[in-house]
C-alpha cells in the first residue's frame, strides 16, 4: 500500500498541523539556544503550503513535495527555509513523476532530502542539527524498507528514530548554526530543528498508516 | 509583552510603512516580498550596493537606503533572514550592466538566502557577488561554530562600500573594498536585558538583577558567558581587551570607533561609554580618528551596548567623510 | 538597577565627556559648572541661542549644539534643572551685542533657575530674553497646575529659533518666531514602563504587565492617567485625538509631526507608530509635510513614545529646512 | 539664651546631617509624585555647605546663613535650589550684622525666608508644597516668640508645626511644582519640600536646645 498524490498533500496538511500545534514549544526550544523564530518560521512557511494546496493539488507526489519545497524556500527564510525547501526539493527531484509512493520511493526520498540539507548546511551527525533526526530517520527507513516495509512501516520506522534522534541532541555541544555561538551552554537543549524533523516525520508517518 | 505594535505578524510591514512615510524622498518600499529601494534606483553604471537580514535591528538595514550607502535593503521577519526571491527582488530592482554586492551578516540562514539568490541572479546574467561580514569577536572562528556572526562592522561596511560604489568603482574594486573592511574591524556586544520577539511574546532570555550577558548576539541569542554587573569602567575596558586583543589592534593604530547602542539603552549611557572607550584607546596609544556614537545595529529593546573598532587609512578615512543621505546616517548632503 | 555607569554622581559628567570626545568638532565642554559650548563662540553679531535643563533627556539639548541649532547648552544633574551659575557661564561664552534667547521648558525649577541667570545677565547689561515652551496636553492649564510642560515641541523650537538666529534675525524677530512656535506646537507621551533615576536606583514608577501611562512627563512623573495596554492602532489614534482636539489642528492644516522615542523604545516600533499617525492624520484631511522620527527627547531608559505636530507655514517650512550640523540634528553641511 | 555664629554653623551642619539621614526618603517621596531627585538635590546642597563652612566659618549669624543661601542656589538646582535658597537669603537678609539670634530674630527671621518663598513659588498653604509646612512653622513660632520664648522655644515651635504642616499635605491636591502634573493622583502622598522642611527646622531646634 503505497502514497497517492491525495495522501502526500493529506501528509503535508498534518506536518502543518502539527507545527501549528507545537509553534510555540518550537520558539521556545529556539529561544533557549538560539533566536526565537524557530516555531514561527516554519509556521509561516506550513501554512502557505496548506493554502497553495488550497487552491489545487498538482498531479504527482513529486509535484506536490515541489510546492512545499518552494513555498518553505520563499516563505520561512532563516536557516531552516532553506534547509527544509532543499530537502523538499531534493527529495521531489529524486521522486520524478511516479505517481504513487511506496515504502522504497519513501526510503529513496529520505536519503536525496538528508544529502541536500548536508549540502547546504554541512553538519554531521552529532554536531545537534536537523541532521541528528534526518539522518538515523533514513538509515531507519532504508532498514524498514530492506525489511520488507511498506510506506507506511518505512515512515514510522523513520519517524521513531528521528525523535531518539532529535533527543540525543539534548547532550551535545551545538556546532552548526545560531546555538554554535553559545559553546558548551548549549548542552541540556533539544535542538529546535532535530525536534520540527522527528515532529513533521511523525504527521507523515500517522497519514501514512 | 508590553510594544507599541498591533500584531506580531504584521509588525515589519507596519513598521516599513512608518519608514516609507517618514522618508518618501528617500526610499520606496515594496511589500510581499518585503524589499526598500533607493529613489532613483536602479543607478545607471553604478554597482548596486545590497543588503538585509531578519528585522529588529533597525536602523540596520532599513535605514541606511539611500545616497552614498545602500541602494537596496531586505528586511526579513524579526531575526528571520528574509528568503531568496526578496532579495532577487532587491536586485532585480537596483542592478544594472555594473552588477551589485550583497553584504551578509555570518549567519546560517542569511548566507544560505543570500547565496541562493544571488545564484539565482548570475543565472540571469548579472554580476552579482557577495561579502560576508563576520566580525564579532565574541564566538570562536573555528570548526566548532558557524564561525564569527556579522555585527557592528556591518554598519561601517555599509557607509564604507557605499562610498566606493558612489564614486564609481568598480564591483571589482568595492567588492575588494569590501574585504578589506571585514579583515580589519573587529565587534564585541553586551546586554543588561533581553529582547522580546514579539512572535514569542517572552523574553529571549532571563538575567539575574546583577547579570551582564557578555558577548551577547544581536538576536538575543545568549551571549558566550555571563558576568557580573560592574562599573562601566570595568566592562568597556572588558570589551575593548577582546576587540583589541583580537585583530590585534596596536599601539600606533588609528581607528574609528563606534559605539552602539542595543536600541534600549539611552544615549547618556552610551556617551558615557564612548567616553571611557576614548579614554583607554588613548592610554592604549590607539588614536580614535573617526567616531559613532548612538543606535545603529540593535536588537529590539535590548538594553546594552556594543563597540566597533575599525582600522583606518586614508583611503577609508576619505570614503567615510563621504556624504551620505540616508534615514539614519547623514552628512555632507 | 543595571546600567552602563560608573557612579550616580559623575554620570553627567562621564556622559559630557563622551560628547566631547565624540563630537569635538561641534562642541566645547566646560564642567563646573557643566555647560556645553559650540565650537567657535561666542558669533559675532548672532542672537546666542541657548538652552538647558535636567540631564537624562538626551540628545535634548546638548546634543542640539552646533550650527544652526542652539550655541550653548546647559545640563544639570539628572532631572534636575542647572543652576542659574552655569546658565550664566553658557550665557557669558556665547553671548554678545546681540543678546541671547534662552529656551525655558515649563518647569517650576527650570523657569526659576533660566529666569535667575536672565536676571543675573541684564544686570550686567546683556540683553537676555527668555522663552518658555509648554506644549504637553497631557497637563491641564490651569491655575491647579504649575501649567503645561515643556517636552517635545522643545526640539523644533530650539531648530526653528536657530535656524532664524542662523540667518541673522535680531533678538526680538528670534523671539517672536520661538513665541510664535511654542502657540502652534503640542504634544503628548506614553509610557510602557518606568525610568530609573540613578541616584535613586528605583523604577520611578510601577506598571502592570498589562498598564500604560498615558501623558506621562518626561521625567518619570507619573502620568495623568493609567490605561490597559492597547494595540498601537488604538493607542496612536488616542495620542492624536489628545493633541489635535487640543490646538486645534484642523482639515487643511500642514504640519511636521515628530514621533519620538522615549529612550527605550527601538526604531522598529517607533517607525510603526509614525505609519500610524501618518495615516490617521491623513484621513483627518491634515497634510504632513515634514516629519521627524527617532529619539529626540528621551527620559532615560524608558519605554515609550511622544507624539509632537506643529502647525506648519512657508517660514517655519524655510527654517526647518535651513542647514543644521549638531551631534543629533544633521542636513545640509 | 540666643544662637551665636558658631551655633548657627553648628546647626546648618545638623541640618545637612538630617538631610543625609533622610537623603533616600525624600527621593521616596518625590518618586512617588514627583522626579524623585528631592532627596538628592538637598543633600548635594547641604553637603556643600558643610564643605564652605570646613573652609572657614564668617563672623555673623546673617553671614553663614548668606553662604548657605548662595550654596543652595548654585548647588541644589530644581525647584527646592531656588526655593530654599532665597528663603535662607531673605533671612540672612533681615537679620543683617548682629552676632546673635534670640526668639525674635528668629522669628524674624523664618517670616523673611517665607515671604521669599512665596515670592517666587507664588504657592498658597494649601497647594501641597513647602509652603504647608513653613507657613505654620512661621505662625507657631511668632506664637513662641510672643509668649516670650528664647531661641530653642521658638525653633521648637516652629518644628513642631512644620512637621504637622508636611503631614498635612497628605490628603491634599497639588497644586504647584512638579507634584501638580498628577492631579487627583497626587493625593495620599506627602509633599517632598514640605517634609524636608519639617526636617531642617527639627535639625536645628535640636541644636538650639
Ligand atoms: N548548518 C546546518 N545544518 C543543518 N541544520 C542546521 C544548520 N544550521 C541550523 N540548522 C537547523 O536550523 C534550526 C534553526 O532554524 P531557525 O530557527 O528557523 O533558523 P535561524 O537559526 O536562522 O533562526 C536549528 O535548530 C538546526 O536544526
Ligand atoms: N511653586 C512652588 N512653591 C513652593 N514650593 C514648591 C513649588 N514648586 C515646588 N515646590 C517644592 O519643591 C519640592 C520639589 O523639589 P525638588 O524635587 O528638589 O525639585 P523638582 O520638582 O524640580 O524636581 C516640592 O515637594 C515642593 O515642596
Ligand atoms: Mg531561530
Ligand atoms: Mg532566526
Ligand atoms: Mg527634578
Ligand atoms: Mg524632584
Amino acid at each position: 500500500m503505497g502514497c497517492d498524490v491525495g495522501r502526500v498533500a493529506e501528509a503535508l496538511r498534518a506536518g502543518a498541523a502539527t507545527v501549528a500545534e507545537h509553534k510555540a514549544e518550537l520558539i521556545d526550544l529556539d529561544r533557549a539556544i538560539g533566536d526565537a523564530d524557530h516555531g514561527e518560521n516554519l509556521d509561516r512557511g506550513f501554512a502557505a503550503i496548506v493554502s497553495t494546496l488550497d487552491s489545487g493539488v498538482p498531479e504527482t507526489p513529486g509535484a506536490v513535495l515541489k510546492i512545499a519545497a518552494t513555498t518553505l524556500i520563499s516563505k520561512v527564510g532563516g536557516a531552516a527555509g532553506p534547509l527544509y525547501g532543499t530537502a523538499f526539493l531534493r527529495a521531489a527531484t529524486k521522486l520524478g513523476d511516479v505517481s504513487e509512493l511506496d515504502g522504497a520511493a519513501i526510503a529513496t526520498g529520505l536519503r536525496a532530502a538528508l544529502e541536500g540539507v548536508v549540502t547546504r548546511g554541512k553538519a554531521e551527525v552529532g554536531d545537534a542539527t536537523m541532521v541528528d533526526a534526518l539522518s538515523p530517520a533514513v538509515e531507519a527507513a532504508e532498514r524498514a524498507q530492506a525489511d520488507g516495509g511498506d510506506s507506511a512501516a518505512v515512515l514510522s520506522a523513520a519517524a521513531d528514530a528521528a525523535k531518539e534522534g532529535a533527543d540525543s541532541t539534548v547532550p551535545l555541544v551545538a556546532r552548526k548554526g545560531r546555538a554554535s555561538y553559545l559553546g558548551e551552554r548549549s548542552v541540556g537543549h533539544a535542538d529546535p530543528g532535530a525536534t520540527s524533523t522527528a515532529l513533521l516525520l511523525r504527521a507523515l508517518a500517522e497519514v501514512a498508516r | 509583552m508590553k510594544k507599541i505594535i498591533n500584531d506580531p505578524a504584521t509588525v515589519v510591514a507596519e513598521s516599513l510603512r512608518g519608514l516609507a512615510a517618514a522618508h518618501a524622498d528617500l526610499v520606496r518600499v515594496e511589500y510581499d516580498p518585503d524589499h526598500v529601494v533607493r529613489v532613483g534606483a536602479p543607478i545607471a553604471d553604478k554597482v548596486a550596493l545590497i543588503s538585509g537580514g531578519g528585522s529588529g535591528h533597525e536602523p540596520l538595514h532599513t535605514g541606511f537606503v539611500g545616497a552614498g550607502m545602500l541602494d537596496a535593503a531586505v528586511p526579513g521577519p524579526v531575526f528571520t533572514s528574509p528568503t531568496p526571491d526578496a532579495v532577487q527582488a532587491a536586485i532585480a530592482a537596483t542592478t544594472g550592466e555594473a552588477g551589485a554586492l550583497l553584504v551578509v551578516k555570518n549567519y546560517t540562514g542569511d548566507v544560505l538566502n543570500f547565496e541562493t539568490a544571488a545564484e539565482l541572479a548570475a543565472a540571469e546574467g548579472l554580476d552579482v557577488r557577495t561579502v560576508v561580514i563576520d566580525d564579532d569577536v565574541a564566538v570562536a572562528d573555528s570548526t566548532f561554530t558557524a564561525g564569527r556572526r556579522g555585527v557592528g562592522g556591518t554598519v561601517l561596511l555599509e557607509k564604507l562600500a557605499g562610498a566606493a560604489a558612489a564614486r564609481g568603482d568598480a564591483l571589482d574594486d568595492v567588492e575588494s573594498l569590501a574585504r578589506k573592511v571585514v579583515g580589519q574591524v573587529r565587534s564585541i556586544g553586551v546586554a543588561l536585558s533581553p529582547p522580546t520577539v514579539p512572535h514569542a511574546g517572552e523574553p529571549s532570555f532571563d538575567l539575574g538583577a546583577q547579570e551582564i550577558e557578555f558577548g551577547i548576539g544581536i538576536h538575543g541569542e545568549p551571549g558566550r558567558e555571563r558576568i557580573s554587573a560592574e562599573p562601566a569602567d570595568a566592562l568597556v575596558e572588558r570589551m575593548l581587551d577582546a576587540v583589541t586583543g583580537d585583530l590585534p589592534f596596536a599601539e600606533g593604530d588609528e581607528v574609528l570607533l563606534m559605539t552602539n547602542s542595543m536600541g534600549g539603552t539611552p544615549p547618556m549611557e552610551t556617551y558615557l561609554a564612548h567616553g571611557i572607550a576614548e579614554r583607554l584607546l588613548a592610554e592604549r596609544g590607539i588614536r580614535v580618528t573617526r567616531r559613532l556614537v548612538g543606535p545603529y545595529i540593535t536588537s529590539l529593546e535590548m538594553q546594552g551596548i556594543s563597540v566597533t573598532l575599525l582600522r583606518m587609512d586614508d583611503e577609508l578615512t576619505q570614503l567615510w567623510d563621504a556624504p551620505v543621505h540616508t534615514a539614519a546616517l547623514r552628512w555632507g548632503i
